[in-house]
């Protein structure tokens, strides 16, 4: 075995056996040292994954649990181990996820004091699935990283003991435990079917069972559990409720990696499991763009209609997990290679603002940004971060987002899903101005719809050294604003291998240039935020009548995210029934 | 959504999935016909390759032990999670009310029941101990062992009363026994590595068929998770029983004598 | 007989689903859940099934002897450490929900809309 | 066996049922133990006692005792407000 070979488990076992010390000694270490050895764990496990990643572009890097290889069983049609298949997109996700995690516990620094290290136990449990979750190569180990990465969050979310915090862990442990027994019964369906768990061997399976029921089931299902973990209409409805109650370092995880990890999935599950079948690429090009469209709008709207921040930025995310959805479904290398350097560059400017929450959180004990209107001028670093991360996600043409929308967008088919590109983007971009010019620069305007958003006043564990907040935030929006040139050289060999992980070759991107998009974006981002600035209290009835006609339609999409998790539930069936109506149009004709 | 839309869309959603479920279920393979390869190669191969004769404990110790290391971190990440969502709101009555509820009439125990659950509970951890070591040959392991353990140390309780049980079963013993269960399977996982072959390989000698040592790497293994979960699920109980707080009065019939 | 399993999966999914969305009580809503669960259960474990065949125990029988397909056994036993695991969060969390909320009533219980 | 598989898949199915339709959660959990206990004998007609041991284990011993603690707890918790 080569070294990458040996080494690839470590980058789970690394953060397993910190989680389990650290367990194990809780009663006798020294405060501060969970914070260490989290730290040093997951950058320990960044800088491996990223080496594993550069070496994975000669050929994807296996490892078999137990040397269980293919081999051993002796027969072609059976695989009796547990792989690890590191192609180098899986493992710079895996990367990117580590490091996300080191900043995340740099900025929790001094968050959680009292409890010996249970914190960076359930974190490390986390980090250890996310990577699982990126490297295997096994449906059923899949699942098991699905469901530890699920269990983590769902403890992490009800950390705070908020009457909030306790309602939405509740909702979304539920909705999610739902979506692992979808995932599950698709995994049996597909068990039953093929007589194997190994991706590679089942995608070869399915290429030539083609359109069986049972295949289109097994996706249906899949497919379910995963956009709900990557909150795709109508299955999305319960991350609103987590992301802005969870404590900040855990929403920037859960919204910069974990949400859009789900998409990773569903992504390499498509490509190299279902490609084989013609209904399920039909499904994924028609619907699937279609649901990927409608989402970014929805997230849109309900972002722009929120002033409770962190509710704001998780809708943003359901909205941009739609725009990740469209370069899913376009299946072409250079779609993948615009869904991955999405995913880099919305983590980061996610993480960052999530991370402008929590020093809100901490030194105001409020995010709402009508209660904190001009308070945050002394943070104003923060509020450049902010401002930076608005103007990214509203069509800044420079970036890594710029880039990856670029990419993505001269692969969609039609004009309609560009323009939900470019009207969602704007949307969740003008509502994060709004809110950065009103905290930190005080900058008015009579509140619009937001007014009658949900709020509520929280607070987190203030007096954290103030530069160890800072200092991740400012890193990650930095780090979103480096050229995409950086990166393409990378992302245009690892595409093509996410497809096949045993082909060669790079795709050829288009070549910079096309701002218009971004441009167009841009300028919508500016309108509306100038808008909801300069807006004056409606005195006269025209004035009354326009806003009462703007606030309805945000009101009605508003009730639909009513918070009670009967709902969210029908919801749900009410999209496995579509998806599975799809494919039955789709399969049987 | 009032509660009779909500239904009325859920059974709308579910019949338009009935004529799915349909298709799906007549496509099957038949219950009951030959099942998968995969299966039938472990069944043929295992015997020979590890000379043990449980195919469940080959299976999750050894073939697919990491489904099963994610198991017990799963395992781990509950407790910790159910530790932390407790403690972190005790505090706050801790001080006013450490008696017994109010309005139940505290049972006491006769003598007799003390004895039988003396008597029982050693016992019992004899038996899980048992089923432990013998989760390589006959049907147990060290998962279904633990959870025995764990009704043997509730027989503590029901015989000596909740304060006994607390200082008998301390609560950074079990925490530490979690722990060490689940470092000792990491580590089986990872040691391998510094040979140079992959993780979870069986290094040891597989030892005799039908032995209590057979099985190689999958004994260290198991004893890990029957750490893990006894000391997991002893945590989790202490905990959730902590939160009624009634020292001598008795809020659980007898349920774990199944 | 050929079909029951599947069906019986099916149903168990389905009731669970319904008994979530008709709940008024979170503990209840955590044993539907349950009901769900039973499902992939029931599903995993019909699938290794053959019929005439013995367990994958090679103790009294010899190797060689027909026996059930042990992997879906090995997946299910990680299904119900799940379901535990699951199932205890869910509990701590509804037994938290009481003590800060008062009621375990969903229809009461809406996350950032206390204020109003 | 072919009758008893039926009898005890079809008895699964009706005491799920039973699981979602007690109201009540004092009622439920002895519902929630009798469908453990009836999964386990499932179990152990499919052929596999190891999960049916483990679901004996768990279904009807720990969950139950878990659901019966936080019903207590519950109780007082209401008892004191």
């Amino acid at each position: 075995m080569s070294a990458a070979e040996t080494l690839l488990p470590l980058a789970v076992l690394a953060p397993l056996g910190a989680a389990a010390l650290l367990a194990l000694l809780a009663h006798w270490l020294p405060a501060r040292s969970g914070d260490c050895l989290a730290i040093v764990t997951s950058i320990a496990v960044a800088i491996l994954c990223g080496w594993i990643a550069d070496h994975a572009l000669h050929g994807a890097i296996p490892h078999w649990f137990g040397g269980w290889t293919p081999a051993s069983s002796h027969r072609s049609d059976v695989v009796l181990g547990i792989g690890f298949l590191a192609d180098p997109a899986s493992a710079a996700v895996a990367c990117f996820c580590a490091f996300l995690f080191a900043m995340s516990f740099l900025f929790a620094w001094g968050y959680f004091d009292e409890v010996h290290s249970h914190f960076h136990v359930l974190m490390l449990l986390f980090l250890a699935a996310m990577i699982g979750f990126c490297l295997t190569h096994d449906l059923f180990n899949l699942f098991v990283w699905f469901e530890l990465m699920s269990v983590a969050a769902f403890a992490l979310t009800a950390y705070p003991l908020g009457q909030s915090s306790l309602e939405g862990a509740f909702n979304f442990t539920v909705t999610n435990a739902i979506a692992s027994f979808l995932m599950l019964l698709g995994v049996g369906l597909l068990y039953a079917r093929f007589g194997t768990m190994d991706i590679s061997l089942m995608g070869r399976e399915i290429g030539r069972a083609g359109s069986d029921p049972v295949v289109l089931a097994g996706f249906c299902l899949l497919a379910a559990a995963l956009l709900t973990k990557a909150a795709i209409l109508p299955f999305h409805m319960w991350l609103a409720d987590a992301h802005a109650v969870a404590p900040s370092p855990v929403s920037v995880i859960f919204s910069g990696a974990m949400v859009s990890l789900g998409l990773f999935g569903l992504a390499k599950l498509i490509v190299q499991l279902f490609a084989g079948s013609q209904a399920v690429v039909a499904v994924v090009h028609g619907p699937l763009l279609w649901l990927g469209a409608a989402t970014a709008i929805l997230g849109g709207l309900m972002a722009w209609s929120q002033r409770h921040l962190k509710r704001l930025l998780a809708f943003s995310t359901i909205s941009h997990l739609g725009i990740m959805l469209i370069g899913v479904a376009t299946l072409q290398a250079t779609g993948i290679a615009g869904l991955l350097l999405y995913l880099l560059g919305h983590g980061l400017v996610k993480g960052a603002l999530f991370m402008v929450a929590g020093i809100l959180l901490a030194r105001h004990n409020s995010i709402d940004e009508i209660a904190l209107y001009g308070k945050g001028r002394p943070l104003w670093p923060a509020g450049l971060a902010m401002v930076a991360g608005g103007v990214m996600l509203g069509g800044l043409p420079y970036g890594l987002l710029h880039s990856a929308t670029h990419l993505i967008d001269g692969q969609v088919p039609g004009e309609a899903a560009s323009a939900a590109m470019i009207v969602s983007g704007a949307l969740t971009g003008a509502a994060v101005l709004r809110s950065a010019l009103r905290i930190f620069f005080g900058w008015s305007g009579a509140p619009g719809p937001e007014r009658a958003a949900p709020t509520e006043r929280e607070h987190e564990m203030p007096d954290r050294p103030m530069i160890l907040m800072m200092l991740p935030c400012l890193i990650l929006t930095a780090l979103a604003l480096a050229p995409a040139s950086l990166a393409t050289p990378f992302i245009t060999r690892a595409a093509p291998r996410l497809l096949d992980p045993f082909g060669s070759g790079a795709v050829a991107l288009p070549t910079a240039g096309g701002v218009s998009a971004s441009l167009a974006t841009l300028a919508i981002t500016l309108a509306l935020t100038l808008l909801a600035l300069l807006r004056h209290r409606p005195t006269s009835s025209g004035g009354r009548a326009i806003a009462r006609v703007e606030r309805a339609p945000l009101a009605a999409i508003d009730a639909l995210h009513s918070g009670l998790l009967p709902d969210y539930v029908t919801w749900g069936t009410v999209g496995l029934a579509l998806l599975a109506s799809c494919a039955a149009a789709f399969g049987f004709t | 959504m009032t509660a009779r839309w909500r239904l009325g869309l859920l059974i709308a959603a579910m019949l338009a999935l009935a004529p799915a479920v349909w298709a799906v279920v007549t496509a099957l393979p038949p219950f009951g016909s030959p099942t998968a390869a995969y299966g039938q190669v472990v069944n043929r191969l295992l015997p020979h390759l590890r000379t043990v004769s449980n195919m469940v404990a080959a299976v999750n110790f050894d073939v697919r032990g990491l489904d099963t290391l994610g198991e017990e971190s799963m395992l781990l990440c509950a407790v910790t999670g159910a530790v932390v969502l407790l403690r972190g709101s005790r505090g706050e009555d801790r001080a006013e009310h450490a008696g017994r509820v109010p309005g139940r009439a505290t049972i006491e125990r006769d003598d007799a029941s003390i004895v039988v659950c003396r008597i029982g509970a050693p016992i019992l951890l004899a038996f899980s101990a048992y089923v432990a070591l013998h989760g390589t040959v006959t049907p147990g392991g060290g998962f279904q062992a633990g959870a025995i353990a764990v009704s043997a140390l509730l027989l503590v309780y029901l015989g000596d009363g909740y304060a006994r049980w607390r200082s008998r079963v301390p609560h950074p013993l079990m925490a530490f026994i979690e722990g060490l269960g689940a470092l000792l399977f990491v580590l089986c996982a990872a040691l391998p590595l510094a040979w140079s072959v992959p993780a979870l390989t069986s290094l040891l000698p597989t030892g005799k068929w039908k032995d209590l040592y057979s099985g190689g790497l999958m004994v260290p293994v198991n004893i890990g998770v029957a750490l893990a979960v006894l000391g997991g699920f002893a945590v989790l109980v202490a905990e959730f029983m902590e939160e009624t707080r009634t020292p001598e009065s008795d809020p659980v019939p007898d349920e774990e004598d199944a | 007989m050929t079909l029951l399993p599947w069906l019986v999966t099916a149903w168990l999914f389905g009731i669970g689903i319904y008994g979530i969305v008709t709940s008024r009580d979170y503990v209840h809503i955590i044993g539907s859940l349950s009901v769900c669960q039973s499902s992939t259960y029931v599903l995993l474990l019909s699938i290794g099934f053959r019929w005439h065949s013995g367990p994958p125990i090679f103790y009294e029988h010899p190797p060689g002897t027909a026996s059930v397909d042990p992997v879906v056994h090995a997946l299910v036993l990680t299904d119900i450490v799940v379901g535990a695991a699951v199932t205890a969060l869910l509990l701590v969390i509804a037994l938290q929900v009481h003590k800060r909320c008062g009621t375990t009533d969903p229809q009461q219980l809406r996350p950032l809309r206390h204020t109003k | 066996m072919k009758a008893i598989l039926a009898a005890l898949l079809l008895l699964a199915a009706c005491s799920g049922l039973l699981v979602v339709l007690s109201r009540d959660p004092k009622r439920q959990v002895f519902a929630i133990a009798a469908n453990g206990l009836v999964l386990g004998l499932l179990f152990t007609a499919l052929q596999a006692p190891d999960v049916a041991l483990s679901e004996i284990a768990v279904g009807t011993a720990l969950t139950p005792l878990l659901y019966l603690v936080t019903l207590a707890a519950i109780a007082m918790n209401r008892a004191r407000q």
